[in-house]
C-alpha cells in the first residue's frame, strides 16, 4: 500500500511512493541514494542516522518517512560539499574529529542543532549533546574540540554579518 | 529493522483522531514515535492502524489556564525546555525533561506520548505525581480529569480507555517557596533511571512543611512515598535517612542486568534521600 | 531469560470442584490473558495460540502444551513449548492443591519460565515485571471465578 | 616540504567523510539487486527437528529461501585460520547454515532473499523451525567441567586445545618467594561495536565465473582466500572490494558465514544480494571479544622485586573457532606475561574451551590487553602486598633500557625499549605525589579518592612470515605495495593493508610525499580492492604502518633510484655524481642541473630517451616481511572518585604516556590513542555481554550494552616518548592498539587503589555502579 510522500529535502521538493512503514532513513538512502545518512542501531541509541527535520536534530531510524510529511530535511549532503564545506564540516575536518567516518555525519548534524541553541557551548554542554551519537573511533575528544571551533567559526561570522 | 505493515492515517484535528480512534480496531496513537516504532521495529508490536497526532492543533500549546500550567499532550520536550513558563513555574519537570533521552529524542518525543505509555522507568510519571498533574483524557463523549495519581495504573498500562486520547496535561502551581528535586543515577546503556526520586518540599521555620515523594523505577508505575513523618521533622539527616529508607521499602525486590534487587533498593534510598536534600536547599 | 514465579491463592470452592476447572481448558484459557485459541488435542494435549503483552506490546506464541504427572484431585504439571517469530518460551507449570478449610482450597503454584530469542535480548527489560503480573493475573483471576462459579 | 613526514597535516580521506560522499558497503547501489535476511536461531543449542520454508518461498516478493539442506556438497565450512603448534587444536566442523544443531543463540538457520529488504525480512518469520532444546553454557570454565553439555561430537568436554608456554621455573620460584599474591580475574566479554554493521554485496557473473564481493572487512585479500574455501570457487574468480569500512575493531577480520552464504545466493541466482546486519543482529552474531576467566598468582622478593607469574586461563572460544579465534589467548596473550619487566619465571597453562556463547575472536588489542591487565592488576597487588609504593615497583623490575634487544622468559624477543621515562612523564602530569597528599586528606574525610598506573608492553606490528608459520596462524604477515607514478608526476600507491579509519591514506602519503619532495595532493593511496592492490594481509594487529608503510618507503625508494638512472643518464652524468635536493636529483654542488621529480616521471613514462636496459615506466613495488614483532609501550595514569553511596566511579583525570616510535602524523597517533583509551574505559567500566543461563545474550542491544557516550567519558590527555624501532625502515611501533592495551587496568587500578582502606583487593570489570557497592558491602560486612 504504497502513497506518495513529499519531502524538502535539502532544499528541493522530493516525492516518493512509500509504505507508511518505511524509515525515513531508508526513504533518504534506498530511494533518494543519499547514503551519507547511516544505520547503526535498532533502538535509537547510536544517532548515525540523524538529520535535521525543520532545523531540529532527529533520528531517522525512528521517524517514518509519512510522519516527515511536508517537512523540511538536511542531510549531511545538504550542508555542504567537498569544494564548500560548512564551518563544523571544516572544524572536523581540522581537527581531525573522525577516524573511520561512519557516525561523523550524525554527530555533525546533532552538533549543528547544538550551535542553533547555543552558540557558545563549554566542553560539558558539547559532551551532553553529542550523547545520542556514538563514536568509536576517536574517544570523542577531538568531536569536542571540533565543535568548539565550529562554534567560534561561526560566532566570528555572525559577529561580522 | 522493518516494522510490520500497517495502515497510517494522519489525524488533522482532535475530532478525526477521535473518530478514526473509534473506528479503527487494532489502532495504535503515535505523535513523536519514540516508545512506539522501537518495538514495531522489533515487530513486538504490530499494530493494525497508526493514528498520528502530531499535527492535531488541539494537542499542542502550553499556556496558563485557570491558575494552572496547561500543556498540550503532543508538546515535544524540546518545546517544554524552550518554555519560560515551565522553567520559571516548573524547574523540577525542566531539570527532569532535559535528561531525557538525548536531544534528538527530546526534539521528536512528546509528553503525552511518554505519560500514555507508562513505562516503569520514564522519568516523567513520578515528577507528574508530585506535581500534582492533573491529565484530561478525551473521548467521543467527552473530556475527563485524571489525577495522576490515578492515571499511572500499572506498568505499561495508564487509565486511558478504549477510543480515549491524552489531550493536556494541567500542572497547578507549586506552593509557594517549594523547592524541588529529581535525582536519579542511570544505567550507562540506556540512561534509564536504574533509582529515581522526585521530590516537592516547602519548609518554615526550620521544619518541613509539606513532602511530596514519586520514584522512578521502584519495579511499578508511580509510586509515592509515605512522607507523614518526614513532614514536620526539621529535615536533617535522621529525618532524611529515614524517607530514604520508606523509599528503599516501597522498592520491588526485583532486579534487572544493570541494578540487581538489593542494590535498586539500596540506591532508592539513596537518591530520595539526596533529591530530598537537595529539594529542601531550594527551598524558601 | 529465566523468569519463576510462585503463588497459593485460596479458591473459595472444594477441593473437587476446583480440580475439575482445572483441568477443563476452556475454562483455564479463560482467565489466561491474550489467549485466541485452544485446541485439545487430547486431554492430555492442547494446542494453543496466545498474544502475550502489555500496552502497545504484543507477541503472539503459538504453544504446544502437555499436562503430566496428573493425580487426580491434587497435582498436576503442565509443560508448554512456544515459539514466536524470532522468540521462543518454555514453561513448566506446577499446581498442587489441597483443602484449606471446610469447602475452600489453596492452590499452590509454580511456574518456571524461560524466554528465548528477540523478547529475551530486547525485551528484558520489559519482561520480569510483565511475566509476573500476567502469571499472577491468571491465577488470582482463576481462583476467583472458580469460587464465583461455585458459589453461583 | 622536508617536514611532511611527522607533520599533523588534514587527513585526505576526510572530505569524502565529512559530506556524506563515501561509499561504505551498503552504500553499493547495482542493477538487478536483491536483499537477503537470515533466520537465526533463538535458541543457544538444539537439535533442528523441522524446517518448513514454503510460507516464505510463497510470499510476495520472495526470489529464494536457502538451509543448510540446499548448501550441500556445493560449499565448504566456515575455516578457522589460525592453528597453533602442539596444544592438540580441534576445530569442529562450522557450517555455513546450520544442519542437525544449532550452537549459539544466533546461529543461522535459513537465507531468504527476496525483491526488498522489507519483503526479505517479512519472510523470515514464516519460516517455520522446530528445535529440541539441549543444554547450553556460555562461561568457558564451566563449559570445562565434567558433566557440562557438550556442543561438538569431535570435542569430548569442550576443550578445544590446552596450551602452554613460559619459562624459568616458575613452580620452584613460587615455593621460595618472599612475596606471593594471587587473583581470579573474570575478563568479561565484550561487543566490539564497530557503528557500521556488517554488510556484504555479493554479485556473480555466470558468464564469466566471477564472483565480486564488497564486504566489511579489515583484510579484503584474507577474505578473498577464506572465501574461495567456504564457497569452492577459485581465488582468481573472486573480487573482494572493501569500500569505506566504518570501524572494525577486529571485529572485520573474520570470514563469517554470511558473507558465503550471500555469496552463494548470487552465485544460485546470477544476480546481486546484499546483506546488511542489523545492530541486535550484530550484538548476536559478530564476533565478540575477551572472555576469560583466570587464575593468576605473581611472587617476589619483599624488596619488591618480581620473580615469577603463573596462571591457568580458561579462554572462551564461543561456539565455534572463529577465524583467529585460537591464536588469540595464546600466541597474542601467553607470550607476552613478561610486560615491561624483568620477570624470570613464567608458567602460562590456557584452555581454549567450546560454549554456547557467541565465537570469540579480535577485539582490539586482542589477547594482549587481557594479559597486560592482569600482569598490571597483579603488579598492583603484589606491590600492596610487599608494601610498596606500585610506581617504585615497576620502576624496579622494568626491562633496563640498556638490555635490549631483550629476550623475556616467555622466548619473545623485545624490539626496543626505555620504560622508565614514560612512567616518569606519566606521574609528572598527574602529580602523583600532589595526588598521594590529597588522597590522604580525602580519606580522613570519608572520600574515596584513587589513583590507578597502568605500565604495558604489547607485541604488535605482525609480524615477521616466518613467525606467523611457527605459530600456526594460516597466513603470511608481510605487507606489500606498488608505488605507480604517472607522467605528469602524480602517484597512485597501491596497498595490501586496508585501513578503514586509521588515516593511511594520509599518513602513506606523507611517507611517499617526503620520499619524491612532492606534495601530498599528488599522491593517492589505494586500497581495499583485491583487484588492483598486491597481495597483503590487512589492517590489524597494529601493523599496517610498521609493515605496510614499510613496503610502500621501500617501493618508493625503488622508484627514486630507477629516476637516479635515468636522471644520470639524462645528465651525462655517474649515478654516484648525483644527489637528491629533497625534491630532485642534480649533479652534486650543480643546482642548475636539477631535475625534478616531475621531470624524471616525464622522462620514465615516455621512454624517449632511456639508459640502455632500463625498462620504461616508473613504478616499483615492494613485500615488506619485517625481522621482528614491534613491542610499543607506555604508561597511563588515571585519577578517579568513587561514591561510595552508589557506587559510581567519577574518573577526574586520565594521562596516556605512549611510545610508538616516530610519528608520521602525530595528530592521527594522537587520535589512535584517544579511540583506544576510551575502549579501555568502556571495558573498565561499563561494557559486559551478559547471558543468562540458557544462553540467552541479555545485553542484546544498545539499550543494555553500554558503549561508551560523549557525556560519561573524560578528556584523554596524551604525551609521548619516542624510542624507535630498529625492525623496519620508518621506526614506527604501531599506535591502532595502544590506548586499549592498558588503559582498563589504569582504571580498575585506580579504583581498588580508592577503596583499599576497606580491604578491598580486586573487583571485576566492568565497575559498574552495582559492583562497586556490592564489593564495599561485602568488604563492609554489611548484608548482601
Amino acid at each position: 500500500m504504497k502513497r506518495p510522500v513529499t519531502l524538502q529535502v535539502n532544499g528541493a521538493a522530493r516525492t516518493v511512493e512509500v509504505e507508511p512503514r518505511a524509515l525515513l532513513v531508508h526513504v533518504l538512502r534506498d530511494e533518494l541514494h543519499l547514503t551519507g545518512t547511516h544505520v547503526g542501531c535498532d533502538t535509537s541509541q547510536c544517532g548515525a542516522c540523524t538529520v535535521l527535520i525543520d532545523g531540529h536534530a532527529v533520528k531517522s531510524c525512528t521517524t517514518l518517512a509519512v510522519q516527515a510529511e511536508g517537512s523540511a530535511i538536511t542531510t549531511i549532503e545538504g550542508l555542504g560539499s567537498p569544494d564548500a564545506l560548512h564551518p563544523l564540516q571544516q572544524a572536523f575536518w581540522d581537527k581531525h574529529g573522525l577516524q573511520c567516518g561512519f557516525c561523523t555525519p550524525g554527530v555533525i548534524m546533532t552538533a549543528t542543532d547544538l550551535l542553533e541553541r547555543n552558540p557558545d557551548p563549554s566542553d560539558e554542554e558539547i559532551r551532553h549533546a553529542l550523547e545520542g551519537n556514538y563514536c568509536r573511533c576517536t574517544g570523542y575528544v577531538n568531536i569536542v574540540a571540533a565543535v568548539k571551533a565550529a562554534a567560534a567559526t561561526l560566532r566570528a561570522a555572525r559577529a561580522a554579518a | 529493522m522493518i516494522p510490520a505493515t500497517f495502515e497510517y492515517i494522519r489525524a488533522g484535528s482532535l475530532a478525526q483522531a477521535l473518530a478514526l480512534l473509534g473506528s479503527h480496531e487494532d489502532a495504535k496513537v503515535i505523535a513523536g514515535g519514540h516508545s512506539l516504532l522501537p518495538v514495531m521495529k522489533f515487530r513486538m508490536a504490530q499494530p493494525g492502524t497508526l493514528i498520528d497526532i502530531a499535527r492535531v492543533p488541539e494537542l499542542h500549546g502550553i499556556d496558563r489556564h485557570q491558575g494552572d500550567l496547561r500543556i498540550g499532550a503532543a508538546t515535544t520536550y524540546r518545546a517544554l525546555l524552550q518554555s519560560r513558563l515551565v522553567s520559571e513555574g516548573f524547574p523540577l519537570l525542566h531539570e527532569c525533561v532535559e535528561d531525557i533521552g538525548d536531544v534528538q529524542v527530546r526534539n521528536r518525543g512528546t509528553l503525552g506520548g511518554s505519560l500514555a505509555h507508562c513505562d516503569p522507568n520514564s522519568d516523567l510519571p513520578a515528577v507528574m505525581l508530585v506535581l500534582g498533574a492533573k491529565m484530561v483524557c478525551v473521548s467521543a463523549k467527552g473530556t475527563r480529569t485524571v489525577p495522576a495519581a490515578q492515571f499511572f495504573t500499572s506498568a505499561f498500562s495508564s487509565a486511558l480507555q478504549d477510543g480515549e486520547l491524552l489531550q493536556e496535561i494541567h500542572l497547578p502551581p507549586l506552593p509557594a517557596g517549594a523547592g524541588t528535586c529529581y535525582h536519579t543515577v542511570a544505567q550507562a546503556a540506556s540512561g534509564y533511571a536504574m533509582a529515581g526520586a522526585a521530590v516537592v518540599v516547602t519548609k518554615a521555620g526550620g521544619k518541613v512543611t509539606s513532602a511530596k515523594v514519586a520514584l522512578t523505577s521502584s519495579g511499578d508505575i508511580g509510586r509515592v512515598v509515605d512522607t507523614s513523618a518526614f513532614v514536620g521533622s526539621d529535615g536533617g539527616d535522621a529525618a532524611l535517612a529515614a524517607l530514604g529508607a520508606a523509599a528503599s521499602a516501597l522498592t520491588d525486590a526485583t532486579g534487572d542486568l544493570h541494578a540487581p534487587a538489593d542494590y535498586r533498593r539500596h540506591l532508592m534510598g539513596v537518591v530520595t534521600r539526596r533529591a530530598a536534600a537537595t529539594a529542601l536547599s531550594r527551598a524558601k | 531469560m529465566k523468569l519463576s514465579f510462585t503463588g497459593a491463592p485460596e479458591v473459595a470452592a472444594p477441593l473437587a470442584v476446583t480440580w475439575d476447572r482445572l483441568m477443563d481448558p476452556s475454562f483455564v484459557s479463560a482467565s489466561a490473558p491474550g489467549v485466541e485459541k485452544v485446541e485439545a488435542i487430547d486431554p492430555e494435549h492442547f494446542k494453543v495460540i496466545v498474544a502475550f503483552g502489555v500496552g502497545a506490546i504484543k507477541v503472539r506464541f503459538h504453544l504446544d502444551v502437555e499436562l503430566f504427572d496428573v493425580q487426580a484431585p491434587s497435582h498436576a504439571k503442565m509443560r508448554a513449548r512456544g515459539k514466536a517469530p524470532g522468540s521462543t518460551l518454555d514453561v513448566t507449570a506446577t499446581i498442587d492443591l489441597s483443602e484449606s478449610a471446610p469447602g475452600m482450597t489453596r492452590m499452590a503454584w509454580r511456574a518456571d519460565s524461560d524466554v528465548g530469542g528477540t523478547v529475551a535480548s530486547v525485551g528484558a527489560r520489559l519482561l520480569e515485571g510483565t511475566a509476573k503480573k500476567l502469571t499472577e493475573q491468571f491465577w488470582g483471576d482463576f481462583a476467583r471465578r472458580v469460587g464465583a462459579h461455585a458459589a453461583a | 616540504m622536508a617536514t611532511i613526514f611527522g607533520s599533523g597535516i588534514r587527513r585526505r580521506e576526510d572530505p569524502r567523510l565529512i559530506t556524506g560522499l563515501a561509499t561504505y558497503t551498503d552504500d553499493v547501489a547495482l542493477p538487478g539487486l536483491a536483499y537477503a535476511a537470515f533466520l537465526r536461531s533463538p535458541y543457544a543449542h538444539a537439535r533442528i527437528t523441522k524446517i518448513d520454508t514454503s510460507a516464505a518461498k510463497a510470499a510476495p516478493g520472495v526470489v529464494a529461501v536457502y538451509t543448510a539442506a540446499d548448501l550441500e556438497g556445493k560449499t565448504g565450512t566456515v575455516p578457522c585460520a589460525w592453528n597453533p603448534p602442539n596444544c592438540d587444536l580441534k576445530v569442529p566442523a562450522h557450517p555455513i547454515l546450520a544442519s542437525d544443531k544449532v550452537r549459539y543463540a544466533g546461529d543461522a538457520v535459513a537465507l531468504v532473499v527476496a525483491e526488498t529488504r522489507a519483503q526479505a525480512r517479512d519472510a523470515i518469520d514464516l519460516i517455520d523451525v522446530d528445535y529440541d532444546p539441549l543444554g547450553a553454557e556460555v562461561d568457558p570454565e564451566k563449559a570445562a567441567q565434567p558433566g557440562a553439555p557438550v556442543f561438538h561430537d569431535d570435542v569430548p568436554g569442550n576443550i578445544g586445545f590446552t596450551w602452554s608456554c613460559g619459562g624459568g621455573d616458575a613452580a620452584a620460584e613460587f615455593e621460595r618467594a618472599e612475596v606471593k599474591v594471587k587473583l581470579r580475574i573474570v575478563q568479561q566479554r565484550l561487543l566490539p561495536t564497530a557503528i557500521e554493521p556488517r554488510s556484504a554485496v555479493a554479485s556473480y557473473n555466470k558468464g564469466t565465473g566471477q564472483l565480486q564481493l564488497w564486504v566489511t572487512s579489515q583484510n579484503p585479500h584474507i577474505h578473498r582466500f577464506l572465501c574461495s574455501l567456504m564457497l569452492k570457487l577459485p581465488e582468481h574468480r573472486i573480487r573482494v572490494v572493501a569500500p569505506e569500512v566504518g570501524g572494525g575493531f577486529g571485529s572485520k577480520i573474520p570470514a563469517y558465514p554470511d558473507e558465503a552464504a550471500v555469496s552463494f545466493a548470487s552465485m544460485q541466482l546470477g544476480r546481486p544480494v546484499k546483506w546488511t546486519e542489523d545492530r541486535s543482529e550484530n550484538y548476536k552474531c559478530t564476533i565478540h571479544g575477551r572472555d576469560h576467566v583466570e587464575y593468576v598468582e605473581m611472587c617476589g622478593m619483599k624488596d619488591g622485586r618480581i620473580t615469577g607469574i603463573r596462571s591457568t586461563v580458561y579462554a572462551g572460544l564461543g561456539a565455534y573457532a572463529s577465524t583467529a579465534g585460537p591464536g588469540i589467548p595464546t600466541i597474542l596473550h601467553g607470550l607476552v606475561y613478561s610486560g615491561a619487566y624483568e620477570i624470570p619465571h613464567i608458567a602460562v597453562t590456557v584452555h581454549g574451551v567450546y560454549t554456547s556463547g557467541t565465537p570469540i575472536d579480535a577485539y582490539r588489542g586482542a589477547g594482549r590487553p587481557e594479559a597486560a591487565y592482569l600482569v598490571e592488576r597483579l603488579v598492583d597487588t603484589f606491590a600492596r602486598a610487599a608494601g610498596k609504593d606500585p610506581a617504585a615497583v615497576r620502576h624496579l623490575n622494568f626491562i633496563p633500557k640498556e638490555k635490549f634487544p631483550h629476550t623475556v622468559a616467555t622466548g619473545v624477543t623485545y624490539d626496543s625499549g626505555d620504560y622508565g621515562p614514560a612512567l616518569d612523564k606519566a606521574l609528572a602530569l598527574i602529580d602523583y605525589e600532589g595526588f598521594r597528599r590529597r588522597q590522604a586528606e580525602a580519606r580522613t574525610q570519608g572520600k574515596y579518592l584513587g589513583i590507578g598506573i597502568g605500565s604495558y608492553i604489547e607485541i604488535c606490528g605482525l609480524g615477521p612470515s616466518q613467525v606467523a608459520g611457527a605459530v600456526g596462524f594460516g597466513a603470511g604477515l608481510y605487507d606489500s605495495a606498488i608505488v605507480r607514478v604517472y607522467p605528469t608526476g602524480v602517484v597512485r600507491v597501491y596497498i595490501g593493508a586496508s585501513p578503514h579509519g586509521q588515516g593511511e591514506e594520509t599518513t602513506f602519503a606523507q611517507v611517499v610525499a617526503q620520499e619524491f619532495g612532492i606534495p601530498v595532493e599528488n599522491i593517492e593511496i589505494v586500497h581495499g580492492d583485491t583487484e588492483t592492490t598486491p597481495q597483503g594481509w590487512g589492517t590489524y594487529g597494529s601493523r599496517t604502518t610498521a609493515v605496510c608503510g614499510s613496503a610502500v618507503k621501500i617501493a618508493a625508494q625503488r622508484v627514486k633510484e630507477k629516476a637516479r638512472k635515468i636522471a644520470a643518464h639524462l645528465l651525462e652524468a655517474s649515478e654516484d655524481d648525483l644527489e637528491w635536493t629533497g625534491t630532485a636529483w642534480q649533479v652534486k654542488g650543480v643546482p642548475g642541473t636539477a631535475k625534478s621529480f616531475g621531470d624524471l616521471a616525464l622522462a620514465a613514462n615516455v621512454a624517449w630517451n632511456l639508459p640502455a636496459g632500463v625498462e620504461p615506466g616508473l613504478e616499483a613495488n615492494a613485500f615488506f616481511d619485517p625481522s621482528n614483532f614491534v613491542y610499543p609501550f607506555g604508561t597511563h595514569v588515571c585519577t578517579v572518585e568513587v561514591d561510595g553511596e552508589t557506587g559510581e566511579v567519577h574518573i577526574e583525570r586520565y594521562v596516556a604516556v605512549d611510545d610508538c616510535g616516530p610519528h608520521i602524523n602525530p595528530v592521527i597517533v594522537q587520535g589512535q590513542i584517544h579511540g583506544g583509551v576510551i575502549q579501555g574505559i568502556g571495558e573498565a567500566l561499563q561494557e559486559i555481554a551478559v547471558y543468562d543461563d540458557s544462553g540467552q545474550l541479555l545485553s542484546g542491544t544498545m539499550m543494555d550494552y553500554a558503549v561508551p557516550k560523549a557525556s560519561q567519558m573524560p578528556h584523554v590527555e596524551t604525551d609521548y616518548t619516542v624510542t624507535p624501532s630498529p625492525v623496519n625502515p620508518l621506526g614506527v611501533k604501531g599506535c591502532g592498539e595502544a590506548g586499549t592495551i592498558v588503559s582498563a587496568a589504569a582504571v580498575v587500578n585506580a579504583v581498588v587503589d580508592a577503596l583499599a582502606p576497606l580491604g578491598i583487593t580486586h573487583i571485576d570489570k566492568p565497575l559498574t555502579p552495582a559492583r562497586v557497592w556490592a564489593a564495599i558491602q561485602a568488604a563492609k560486612g554489611g548484608a548482601r
